[in-house]
This record gives C-alpha cells, structure tokens and sequence, in this order.
C-alpha cells in the first residue's frame, strides 16, 4: 500500500483517502502543531505500524516522538501515564483491543483514575489507539470490541469513528483532549475510503451524527457496524420503511439529546454493534433511551449484538456469532411489527 | 536418557512441516484459509527436535507460530488442514483457526496468540504433573519478543520456586515481528534472564535438530528426576515475513541468504549424507510426505463446515 | 476472630455462621471430598488469606493443596488454568476484585475462552474467588465491583451471594461446576451472619431467591446492595407500597424467568447494584427486561447504582458516589408515580 | 555528587514520619482516619536517605507504604494528616487517602496501592525527562514482593534497553504482607535480578540513613550523568503490622526485638551521640515535631469535609 503525501495544513479542500490514511495525516498534523505529542507502541517505528497507520512519521519524527516499545503493553501504557503527568499527550498504539486485558491494571486502575484521586492535580493527556472487531478469521483473541469496559470504569472519554473524515477530525480532538481518550478503530476499516478534509480537522467529542434521516424508526450505530445499520436502511427503504440512522461517533460523553430527538420522532429504537449483547453497550442505550423516552416508545428497544461465544474462526461460525444487516432488518421488523 | 531418535525421522518431521506451511501459504493466496497466518518455515528443528525429546503424554504450550510444534507433538496433518480450512473434522471444530490450534488427546494443550501468555499455563501444567506424583513434563515454546513481557517473569519465577518439571524453550528467531530482538531488550543472551530465577540457561544451534533434541533431552531428564526447570535458548531464523502479508522491509536480504544457507532442513540432510543415507531415501521422505498432505488435504475439502446452528456450542460444558 | 470448627459432613440442622467462615466450610468440605480441589492465592496458606476465609486449611490439607503464591496474578492465574486443564479443580484467591485487571489476560482471553476455542475438547473447572465492592475508605483501587467484565466477556459463570448460607451453596456448586465461575464475594459481608446448613449445601447456580414478597414493584439486586433493597423495602412497606425484592445470586447464567414473573405481576422494576451504572450489570438487567416485558411495564425501569466517578476515600464523598437506601426508596418513587 | 546533608536534619525528618504513623495509627483507632493503613515504621531511613538525595524537581513514586517518602519529599505534615481525615484541605482534597498520596508541586507524582505499579509510570517520567532535555531524574519506591509481578520486569526492561534516568528502589522488609520474601521468589539478593536488564545493583542497609542517602546519590549522579538506571535493594524490616489490624502470627517476637534493637532512629541517635550531638539537640527535635504534627492536626480536624456535591468533580478535566 503506497500512502499519498499527508496533506500541508494549510492546503484547503478535501480528498479521499483510506481510513488508516486519514488517521495518519491527523497524527502527522498534531505532531507537527505540537511537540508534546509522543507516539509509544509496538512496530510503530520505521515498519510504520501493521496496519501501517504511522507510516513515514519515524523518519519525520524520529525516534524521539515514535518510540518502539518492547512487548510490554502493562509497562509502556505505565511509561505513557508517567509522560502524561509529566508534561507529554502521548498517544499509545495498542496493536489489538485485546492486548487491553494485558495492559488492564494501567489503563482502569490508573490512567482512567489518576485525575480524580489526585483531586484534579493530575491531568492526564493520553490517546490510547487500538482497533477492534473481526476482519474475518482472526479469531477468538483477535476480534473482539471491548468498548464498554471503557465505558464503565469511570475516566476515559471513548470515540468509536466510522469514516475516514470523522476518524481524522476525532482524533485530532482526542489528542487535544485534557482527558484519556479510548480512540477505538475497526481493522476492517482501515482500508476503506472516504472524503478528508486536509489540514487541522476538529470534530468535536460527544456529538452524534444523523448518518441518514428517517421517521419510522430509529438505528443507532458506530464504527464499523454503521456498514450494517447503513445497510439495513437500505432494505427497509426498499419496504417503504424509512429508518433514521445515528452514528454515535462518540459513545463517551454520549450524545443523548441527538439519540432521544429521534426516538421521540420514530417511537421505535434498534442499536447495533458487533461487540457481546451481554452487558454491552447496547445495553446502556437500551437502558438509557427507555428511561428517558418510555412513553414515547411504541415497542422495546432491539438489540443487535454478538452472541454469547468467543469469535471462532469459521466462516459460517463468525458470520453466525456477529451481526449482520438481516439481523438488523429483523430487529426493525420486529419494533414496527409487534404491537400488543 | 533416551536415546537420540533416527535422523531420517527427525528429518522426515521437518519436510512435514516445511510442506504443510507452505501448503498453507497457498491456501491462504487462494482464500481457502484465511484470519492470520504465521509461519515457521527455517525454525522446523526447534519445534521438531523439541517434541523428540517429550513423551506422548508430556505436554506443551505453542504460539500462533505453531504449526511446526503442534505437528511434532504428533497431531495428524489432516486435523490442522481440516482446522486451517474452517472444518468441523479439524482439530478444534473450526472454532480455533491457524492460532490457537490445542489437541489434547497429543499433549498440546494450548495455543495462544498472545505473546507469553503460554508460559504461566505450561507452569499450571508443571504444577499438575507435580501434585499428581507423575514425571510427565511440561514444555513451553515462545519467541524472543515474549521474554519482555510480565507473564514471562512471572511464570518463571514460580518455577524456579517451586522448581517445577518445566522446559522453558524460547525460539529466539531475531526478530519479534518487524523489530529486531536487541531493540526490545539490552542484554545480549537472552538466556542469561534465567539467574534472574535460579534457572539454569542453555543456548543451542536452533537449526540444528539433534542438538535441539539433545539440550532439550537433557532438560527433560532434569525436570522428570525432580530437578527443576530449565531456560532453552535457541538461535533460528524464520525465512518468511513473520505473518502472511509481511514484505520484510525491515531486513537486507544478504540476512535472509546467509540464514537460508543454514536451513535446518539442508543442514540435516547434509548430515544424512555424510551419514551414508543415500538420495533415494531422502527423496522418499518428500514423496511420502506430499502424499500424506494431498490426502489429508482431499479429506479437508471434503469436511463438512461446522453447522452455523452449533456457533454457540462449546462455550460452556 | 476466631472460628468454629467446621462441622462434619454428615451432621445435620443449620448453624449461625459468618459469610466468611461459610465459605471457609463450604472449601474445606469440598476439599474433603475431592482430592482434585486445590487452592492457589497470596497469603492463603498459613495466615489464612487476608479475610480470614482460608484460615486453618493449610494446616489440614498440606503444602499441595493451599498453594501460597507470589504477587503474581497473570501467572498464578495461568497457573490454575494449566491445573485445570490437566484434571485439578482450582480455587483461586484474587484478593481484591481490582487485581482482577492485573490478570485480565488470563482470565479473559484464556481461561473464558480456553472451551470454545478447543471445540470443546478442555474443560475448564476453575473458581475465581474474589471480594468486592466497598468497606468504607478503601478508595478508588481497593473498592470496585466488576461482574459486568465477567459477564459480558463469554465463558463466565458469575455468582454473587448476598447471604452466608447462599455463598456456602452456591461455592459448592461453583467448584464442582465445570465451567470457569467468578465467585464474588463482598468485602462488608465477611462479618455478617447467617444460618448456615451444615454438611453439603448445594444450592444450584441461576436461580434468583424471592427475598421478599410484594405486589406493587420489583426490586432487583446481588449481593451487599440486597441490603438496599430489603431496607428501602421496609421504608416502602412504613408508605404502604409492597416490594418485592429478588436476590439474583447468580448473574449468569440469568434466572430471567423469575425476574420476568415478577416484573409481570408489578409492573415495574427498579435494578440495584454498588458497581458503576454506565456500562453496569444494570444496564443489562434494564434491557432484557424492557426486551421480554415491555408492554407489561407501567414504568421505564430505574437504575440505582455507583455514579460515574472512582470510588472517593472521604466519607461523604463514597456516600455521595456509592447507591444508597434512599436512592433506592426514590427509584422505587419513580416508578410508582411517573405516569404520563 | 552533592555533600551529604546534616545526620540531624535526616534525623528530624524520621522522627517527623514516625510520630505522624504513630499519630495516623492512633487516628485509625479512633476512626477519625479509616479505610486501610500501612505503616512504615522501622523503614524511615529509607525514605528519608533517599528523598533527601533528590533534587525539588525531581520525582517519585510511591506504594500505599507511602507516607513517609511523601513527607520526605517534602509534602506538609497538614496535607498528609488532613488527606487521611477526608478533608478538602488534605493533597488529593479527601479523594486518596492514605494509599494514593499524590502532591505534583513536590514531585509526588504517583502513589499506588497495585503492588509494582508505580515502576512503570517512573519510567515514563524518566523518559520525560530525557526527551525534555533536563537532567531530572525519577525514583520509584516498591517493597520486595514487588519484584514478581509483571510490570516489575517489563518497566525494567525498558529502564535498562533506554538507559533511563530511573533509580529503582526496592525497601526489602522481609516480608510481602504475611509471606516472607524468600517464600516468594528463589534467589537470594532481589538486586541481582539488575542483571537481567544490565543494571547495575546494589544492596544497602535500610537502616542506616546516611548509607541510604549515599547509595542513593551515586545512583542519582549516574542517572543526571545519563549513565542510567540503578537498582537499589534496602534491607529493612517494618516494626509494625502489614497494614493496621494485622496481628502478626507469621513471625516470632525475637526475630521482631533483634531488628529492633536496629531501629533506624536509634542507628541515627548513636552516631548524632558519637559525633558529639548533645541529647538536647535531639530532644529539642522530638518536640519540636510534636508540636508541628499538633498544628496540623488541629488545623485538619478545623477543615471542612468535601463537599457531597463535587463528589463527582475531577472525574474528567
Ligand atoms: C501481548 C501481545 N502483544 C502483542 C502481540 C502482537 N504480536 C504478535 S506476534 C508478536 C511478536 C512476537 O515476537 P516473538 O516473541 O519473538 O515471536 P515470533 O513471532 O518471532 O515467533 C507481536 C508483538 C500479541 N500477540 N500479544
Ligand atoms: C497487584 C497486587 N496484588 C496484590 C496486592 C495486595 N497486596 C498489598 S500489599 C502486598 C504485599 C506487598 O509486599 P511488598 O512488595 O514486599 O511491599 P510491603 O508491603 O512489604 O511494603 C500485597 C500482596 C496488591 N495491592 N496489588
Ligand atoms: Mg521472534
Ligand atoms: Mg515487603
């Protein structure tokens, strides 16, 4: 994969490039704004990362801004808390959500905690970059989407983008974000492309984008699932079935007040994500949306998850276990249909 | 100690994991096989001579680099293509693919694809043998990236404590995916982390498989008479990217020639040689060897999928 | 404290015991009748764990049996799972339920994971004890409660008694199951007392108690926060509203059924727990529950639970972070008046 | 290197941590403090030698043991007594406590009560350093039990492989809560596990203040000098429970007496005495820290509690 030169900041307009791309020039643009900002992970140096999102900055950066790590995620995301108080935004690679349970003491017990029980003297400016969820065949340490653990433990601000332009704009937020930021990229995204604009792109933190407008009922989505609800959308347009699509873009601080318009609008709510239904962040919309909205509600709110199995490697297993647009379209079947 | 095994099957192991990975290799271009896939082509005498040195019901732990290992355990051909092709006849049901192959029935109790994290299930294993009064060994296979990670640490520091009957074998292959060994680590043998445990350290030829069989023969012996653990440090190189997909960009190819010319398949068939084995044997070994894969692979394609009703199957007893 | 001795497997009737020695008799009987229960944890052997629960089994069962390990979670977890994979049955200590993040890895990625991945072939008979939740002024890193981790990554059984006779039970259950069970034990709860059968006391996991009988609301909880729920249940009852409180005992596998019944018959539900609310157990209890009864529901379910914030050391602040009996009684409010 | 400081001045400093545990004991037992405590009573040499070797803008870590290297590096009295009284006025405005003291305008820049966390974070000020250009060092206290635990190894690793300016400083107490050392891990001086990361190591008595501050200080220069870390091990012993309420059935009372007649203040009073220190200038010290911890006890107990509606503030920036 050849990569076009990152874009100046200056330079107007807007290009597509791939997601992993957009992600790059946003940390390319940062880096350059500001000399705080450090990249710590595994491979990130002059391979460029493996999914090659830090492409080039080693030789323009060098090795005092991207900082090949041992394997050692307990250790350099510590490393990256001890810059963070220290005067550094260090953005960390995680090469796989699932490396977060090795790193798990330093992301919950003291990233997401060092602020509040220091009584806000500390300030912690740390970017953790990891990618999430299956690009088939990875298996059950490969693939999973483990963004509400991120949310429950309190601290962590998390961002789940689905395109390449919001990718960039997020990011960039993220990285001048005064809090730790869970920046949640999807592996099967990285390659896909959108419309970026160049130069400094700021996309606010917590606020929902209707991805595509609708009356009849309400599809609420982030990152790479958005193919699904996007999907799904289509079908039901095609039954005369007009879903409203939100992509959340941010699950933490959530944007409630963009979730709750709609539903009042539509009386009918599906969420869709390919992490486990069980205790997953549908769960907390779920809950949210009928607290807030029960009397507007005319069925319950549908959850289209992963089932409760570890991702196999299968083919037909993996497409059995994760979401897919039919599970969507039955989802919205049923919230339109089942009157009592 | 047992004596060494007869080279000409150590070697026909060899040829059956060089074939088997490259084969794979295929299946993956043409999609048959798909996920990750990490190969161990230039290591097949570690892992080979390794399991020589273990009895059937010894036990290892392997990477997702652990095709070579798990077939030297003695897991059939056809229950990891079978796997490999998302069959419900391979070894795991199609639910573990190329990293995490296990079959317990041969020992191999777990694969894992995170880095080290083997090691403290392989103790588990040691610990087991240990409170059941048994001899059986446990043996662990990792990669010279994992001796940086916490688990390491701690797996081998509880077993130099308890002095469990475990063989610590670290395939130092220079490289943990694209970074080389010395830039996640200052010391210069790795082997020299087992003081840092009590745990005597032996460095061996990794393309060597009968020195391999034989440093890993006497750890054994070690581990069975109730003397503890020891750290194996073997010197290899894997001759292809470390997963599919990887173009190398990170090293000259002068590297990979000089290392191909150590190719522990070559280095094991000149020894045949000078050994009075003659081509024909040799040769048989590669025909055998492809008839095996060809009928294991037919049998393979033939599998059926593991039925989309069954997805949930297994993740509770 | 001292304790009394662990009464004999044969003799019958019920003795008041506290929840710790209940646990203390519910492993030394299994012990007793499988040589295959080991336990493994830091500081378990002679002194007897940190909570008194393992005291006097070291000198009962010997050196291989009550394995004293070093600060090591990763690797004495991993440990059990290489034990429990080759024919052991493993209790484990976690001493906090935070170090639960030390070894995330193994628990999640592998022990959870280990059946699945094997199509079946492991089995995987491995208890984590551990204790949760607050005892007043042990802060953010000593007072979490993290079920919803362990239900919502696959492979889990999680348990979480309220009562020393149902920990005793549901112990004895949870080691001879052979799946991995997180047994979590409540760290304000070790000292409380209750009868206690003597002998086996098995009590099957997934079926919720009906703590309390009522008409009017469903209350739904675990653990110490069954404290909340039967004590708004009386300043309910003073008002003249009848509770009924549900113990889950189990979170996974669910008794939905039971809650369902109940939820049915009230008409509305208010769901208590200590752990946080974003992203909590809660979440997950709200959405099954508005999924399966929604047009039974008077009411949009109420969440009592931790704010979004680390458990604060001060006093007041930890009562102000932490659910409480009137939140409970308020909830309970809630849905009682809110009608359209 | 610097002189080293007045023995008096490193003595007033103990004296200041061991009447403020004893008060902080004593405030438990009233429950005006409350939670968990773990006093290092008998450990005050080391805290007080080593921060004394560290310059304002250097910075440390600490465990839950804490309080005493938080006051050596110059944390007041009033900030610490009023933390753990769950005052607004306390460090973390009553949101730490005892275990997780943190003062940033002292170089406190993290206390922890997750056995060996801290290592990892010292490393990362020190890298902070290095690419700041300044000649700041970081210095991380952790006990002996720490040194099995993951990130231990793996912080390092990264100490050693980037030649940080970190001084790792292990306080050996004999013990991890109940378990004594040895029990825990197979070799005999925790200092040699430096090797493993080529650090150079170094055994120190714990107890003596001026040997601590000396050890501490050479290691501090290598470190300024961009030499890299040092691993320092202080034999020591905690004269009190692991924490409060521990009733200490693990070990016999002799073994208690014999460090006790080695008891840090007293090591210091004989040689203030042999060096000709009147006993008047010794006792003008003990009331004089009497009479400091009073005031900040009373001005503590005068502050106002947090209040319950920014039980919430400081969560996020
Ligand atoms: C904990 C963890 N971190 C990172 C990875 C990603 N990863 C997979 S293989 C690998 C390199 C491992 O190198 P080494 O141990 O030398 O083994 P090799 O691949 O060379 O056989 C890395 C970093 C992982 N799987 N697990
Ligand atoms: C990761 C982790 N495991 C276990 C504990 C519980 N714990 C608290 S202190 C301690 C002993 C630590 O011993 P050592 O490192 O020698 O320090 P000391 O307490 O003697 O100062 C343990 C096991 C913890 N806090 N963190
Ligand atoms: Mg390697
Ligand atoms: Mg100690």
């Amino acid at each position: 994969m050849s990569m076009p030169k990152a874009a100046v900041a200056t330079e107007a307009g807007e290009r597509v490039l791939t997601f992993a791309q957009a992600i790059n020039e946003g940390l390319r643009e940062e880096m350059v704004r500001d000399p705080r900002v450090v990249l710590l992970g595994e491979d990130i140096g002059s391979y460029g990362g493996v999914f090659t999102v830090t492409r080039g900055l080693f030789a323009e950066f060098g090795r005092n801004r991207v900082i090949d790590t041992p394997i050692s995620e307990g250790g350099f995301v510590g490393a990256a808390l001890g810059l963070a108080i220290t005067g550094y935004r260090p953005v960390v690679e995680l090469m796989f959500t699932d490396f977060v349970f090795v790193a798990g003491d330093q992301l919950f017990n003291h990233v997401g905690k060092a602020r509040y029980i220091s009584g806000g003297q500390r300030t912690v400016p740390l970017v953790v970059r990891t990618q999430q969820g299956s690009s088939g065949g990875k298996a059950a340490q490969h693939s999973q989407s483990l963004e509400a653990l991120f949310c429950h433990i309190p601290g962590w601000k998390v961002v789940a983008p689905s395109t390449p332009g919001d990718a960039k704009g997020l990011l960039q937020a993220a990285i001048r974000d005064d809090n730790p930021v869970a920046f949640l990229e999807h592996k099967a995204l990285y390659f896909t492309k959108g419309m970026v604009p160049a130069g400094e792109t700021l996309l606010p933190l917590g606020k929902a984008r209707i991805a595509r407008p609708g009356e009849d009922v309400t599809v609420i989505s982030y990152s790479k699932s958005m193919e699904l609800a996007l999907g799904a959308a289509e079908v039901l347009a095609a039954e005369g079935v007009q879903a409203e699509v939100i992509d959340l873009r941010t699950l933490k601080p959530l944007d409630l007040e963009t979730l709750l318009a709609s539903v009042r609008k539509t009386s009918r709510a599906v969420v869709v994500h390919e992490a486990h239904r069980v205790c997953g962040f549908g769960a907390e919309l779920a809950a949210l949306i009928q607290e807030a909205a029960f009397f507007d509600l005319e069925a319950p709110i549908q959850r289209v998850a992963a089932e409760d199995a570890p991702v196999p490697y299968s083919r037909n297993l993996e497409r059995a276990v994760l979401p897919q647009v039919d599970d969507v379209v039955a989802a919205a079947h049923r919230v339109l249909e089942r009157r009592p | 100690m047992a004596t060494r095994p007869d080279l000409l099957d150590l070697y026909r192991m060899m040829v059956r994991i060089r074939r088997v990975e490259e084969r794979l290799e295929a299946l993956f271009r043409s999609g048959e096989a798909y996920g990750s896939l990490h190969l161990c082509i230039g290591q097949e005498a570690t892992a080979t001579g390794a399991c020589a040195a273990l009895r059937a019901d010894d036990t290892i732990t392997c990477t997702y680099r652990g095709h070579g290992a798990v077939l030297a355990k003695g897991v059939p051909v056809g229950a990891v293509l079978a796997e490999l092709l998302g069959r419900e006849t391979g070894c795991c049901r199609g639910r573990s693919g190329s990293m995490l192959l296990t079959d317990l029935s041969r020992g191999v109790i777990f694969s894992t694809g995170i880095v080290a994290a083997g090691i403290p299930i392989a103790v588990g294993a040691a610990l087991s043998a240990r409170l059941s009064g048994s001899d059986r060994v446990a043996l662990t296979f990792f990669g010279d990236g994992a001796v940086n990670q916490g688990v390491f640490h701690e797996a081998l520091n509880m077993a130099g404590l308890w002095k469990l009957p475990v063989i610590l074998f670290c395939e130092n292959n220079q490289y943990a995916e694209m970074t080389p060994t010395h830039e996640g680590t200052s010391i210069e043998r790795l082997v020299d982390r087992g003081a840092a445990y009590r745990i005597p350290g032996v460095v061996v030829d990794g393309n060597d498989v009968e020195a391999v069989y034989d440093v890993t023969a006497a750890a054994v012996a070690r581990a069975r008479a109730g003397e503890g653990p020891t750290l194996i440090e073997a010197t290899t190189y894997r001759l292809t990217g470390h997963m599919f997909g990887d173009t190398q960009p990170y090293r000259a190819k002068d590297e990979v020639e000089s290392w191909k010319a150590r190719d522990p398949l070559l280095v094991a068939r000149s020894r045949l040689q000078e050994r009075g084995v003659g081509a024909d044997a040799v040769g048989r070994i590669e025909e055998e060897v492809e008839a095996e894969i060809d009928a294991a692979l037919e049998a393979a394609r033939a599998a059926p999928e593991p039925r989309a009703e069954e997805a949930t199957q297994y993740v509770y007893a």
